[in-house]
């Protein structure tokens, strides 16, 4: 655990999640939803979380955002909030 | 002979390192969208292999049999990323393309400021 | 709409107020000392695992041994999942002709250098994939991880070549088999203790089936353990995608 | 800079625990597009596991993987694997663990499968997504109740 470097990514984290809520771009969300989602994976592994990052790297980073994108593309692209 | 070694591995992830400053800047300060995957594709490959290399000189500079072996783990990392890099970089620039972005043109920014001009 | 926004926004607020002011009592962040760390459980698995499993991956040991009956529900819960998106928008066997043609359905044109590096790099991230799953003793790892990276490796098939190029290399019917598959030998590794005379999922007895002593018996079946639940989490993965990417028709895709 | 420890990095990853979970549940119950409550759920979901995976850090301690010297390689096993002698000689020599230097292992195996079991729920929920955008040709969620035939009143 370093500290710093755990504070860092924590206000990144909470920007991130904010962004992925506000933008119209459905697209967009799902790719920032990625993206927090990689933040998240440093985060573990830098409390000594290895296998939980290494988990989340695979399915967060990847079949997450791959499902939700192919959810979008099939649907609606626009979100109206 | 250690003390060369840990030169050597920190002279190349801090080459790695500024590579990836410019390929940020170039990110933020390029006009469009083909030039900035032109910054993001080239330099984000380069320091990462060259952050990678020096991370390898250094786990290989304690000359131990198991200290090689991830020394070539970690240059296997980086031959995957030497081929899917440019790739994506590829991938995302053809979905561009088809998507119809048009490339910046410099003659046309001139226009305008010209066109503007007289009216300010 | 708006009055709903503002009862909503004050009840998160009440509530977030309320656990800011609970996270007073909880522990300093990596206090060693708190009640979660140097409980009995936690310090029990730190300690003992070694000489109940000789598998220096704590997590791993935990997952599998110790706590393999909450792991075996959760592949359970995936393999569960896995047939309620099934349920809720494929269509089964029966495949019928479309009204009219959708556009992600058209034939794309698909790019030569994304197919030529996926080719090259699909055989990689699948010996990787399995290089996870059994290295997941030592290093971190196991059926889960694993399992994602082999379903990604079909995924990735599928977003190239598209999605019929990879239903021919992993059908409907094969995943949905092999995710049965995946279950089957988890819960038959627990049953085959019972059979021997111990309890669900007690690996110790397994030395008569295994060979060597109780502890490599243990060591040896967490890795059959750990492939069932590859099987079960690959499978998975790919129905998903292949389900959600063709709303269920399981021809197109993206 | 202990004072400053105390008040502020002791608590700091609770108090973010807590935005985040009140930024998706907010999201689940105000936004209006189904997607993105789902992106909400999504963002509870990590901030629990965030919750949790605090809750086992150790200061100044290492990853829950032991090392060569203390697990070595056929060590146990092997050594009782030649029938006749038993020899506990490397049982012995074998260092103690102090279970102070290493990260507590349970809260990151509970929530190692709780984010696969999260994966596959969400592809759940965006099959029913999917579902209801067959039916109403829509996302969002006042289009949808406009769509839907209310019983006697309608």
């Amino acid at each position: 655990m370093i500290w710093s470097f755990d504070i860092i990514i924590l206000i990144f984290l909470v920007i991130t999640a904010v962004i992925a809520l506000t933008v119209k771009d459905l697209l967009a969300s799902s790719m920032v939803l990625g993206i927090y989602s990689f933040l998240i994976c440093i985060l573990w592994a830098e409390m000594g979380a290895v296998d939980v990052a290494f988990t989340e790297a695979a399915v967060g980073a990847g079949v997450s955002t791959v499902i939700m994108i192919a959810t979008v593309f099939q649907t609606a692209r626009k979100s109206k909030d | 002979m250690s003390f060369l070694i840990n030169m050597i591995s920190g002279a190349l992830v801090l080459v790695g390192l500024t590579f990836f400053l410019a390929a940020a800047v170039g990110v933020i300060r390029f006009p469009d969208f083909y030039t900035r995957m032109h910054a993001a594709g080239k330099g984000d490959t380069l320091s990462t292999i060259l952050i990678l290399l020096g991370i390898a000189v250094f786990t290989a500079g304690n000359f131990s049999v198991d200290n090689l072996l991830i020394a070539v783990k970690i240059m296997a990392i980086a031959v995957f990323i030497m081929l899917t890099s440019p790739t994506s970089t590829h991938a995302l620039m053809q979905a561009g393309y088809d998507d119809g972005i048009k490339p910046f043109e410099k003659e046309k920014e001139d226009e305008i400021e010209t066109e503007e001009k007289p009216t300010a | 709409m708006k009055p709903m926004k503002l009862a909503a926004l004050l009840t998160v607020i009440a509530t977030g107020g309320l656990l800011l002011y609970a996270t007073s009592d909880l522990p300093d962040w990596g206090d060693p000392l708190s009640p979660a760390n140097a409980g009995d459980l936690s310090t029990h698995y730190i300690q003992d695992s070694r000489d109940d499993t000789e598998v220096p991956n704590l997590v791993t040991a935990v997952l599998a041994d110790y706590r393999g009956y909450d792991t075996m529900f959760e592949t359970v819960v995936i393999f569960v999942a896995g047939l309620g998106i099934l349920s809720i928008l494929g269509q089964g066997k029966r495949v019928e002709p479309l009204a009219e043609p959708v556009a992600s359905e058209g034939n794309r044109e698909r790019d030569m250098i994304t197919i030529t590096t996926c080719r090259l790099v699909v055989p990689i991230i699948q010996i990787f994939a399995l290089y996870v799953i059994a290295h997941g003793h030592y290093s971190p790892g196991g059926g889960f991880q694993g399992g994602v990276m082999l379903g990604a490796s079909f995924i990735l098939i599928a977003l190239t070549s598209g999605l019929p190029d990879a239903l021919k290399r992993m059908s409907q019917e094969r995943a949905i088999f092999l995710a049965g598959l995946g279950v089957l030998i988890y819960a038959g590794t627990g049953l085959l203790c019972m059979a021997l005379g111990r309890n669900f999922l007690d690996y110790e007895i397994l030395h008569k089936v295994l060979g060597g002593t109780g502890v490599k018996a243990r060591y040896d079946s967490m890795l059959i353990v750990e492939i069932g639940v590859a099987f079960t989490v690959m499978a998975i993965m790919f129905i998903i995608y292949a389900v959600l990417s063709s709303k269920g028709r399981m021809r197109g895709g993206l | 800079m202990d004072f400053f420890y105390q008040t502020f990095i002791a608590k700091f990853n609770y108090w973010i625990y807590v935005i985040l979970m009140m930024i998706g549940l907010f999201a689940m119950i105000a936004k209006n597009n189904l997607i993105k409550k789902l992106v909400g759920m999504c963002i509870f979901q990590t901030a629990i596991i965030l919750f949790y995976v605090s809750i086992g850090v150790k200061q100044d301690a290492r990853i829950p993987i032991l090392t060569k010297d203390e697990v070595p390689h056929g060590g146990h096993y092997t050594t009782e694997h030649h029938d006749g002698h038993k020899d506990h000689k490397a049982d012995q020599e074998r260092p103690y663990i102090d279970a102070k230097t290493i990260t507590n292992p349970i809260p990151h195996v509970l929530m190692l499968t709780a984010i696969v079991v999260g994966v596959s729920t969400l592809g759940v929920a965006l099959a029913i997504a999917q579902k209801v955008h067959l039916h109403y040709g829509s996302l969002e969620e006042d289009e949808i109740l406009a769509k839907i035939p209310l019983g006697n009143d309608g």
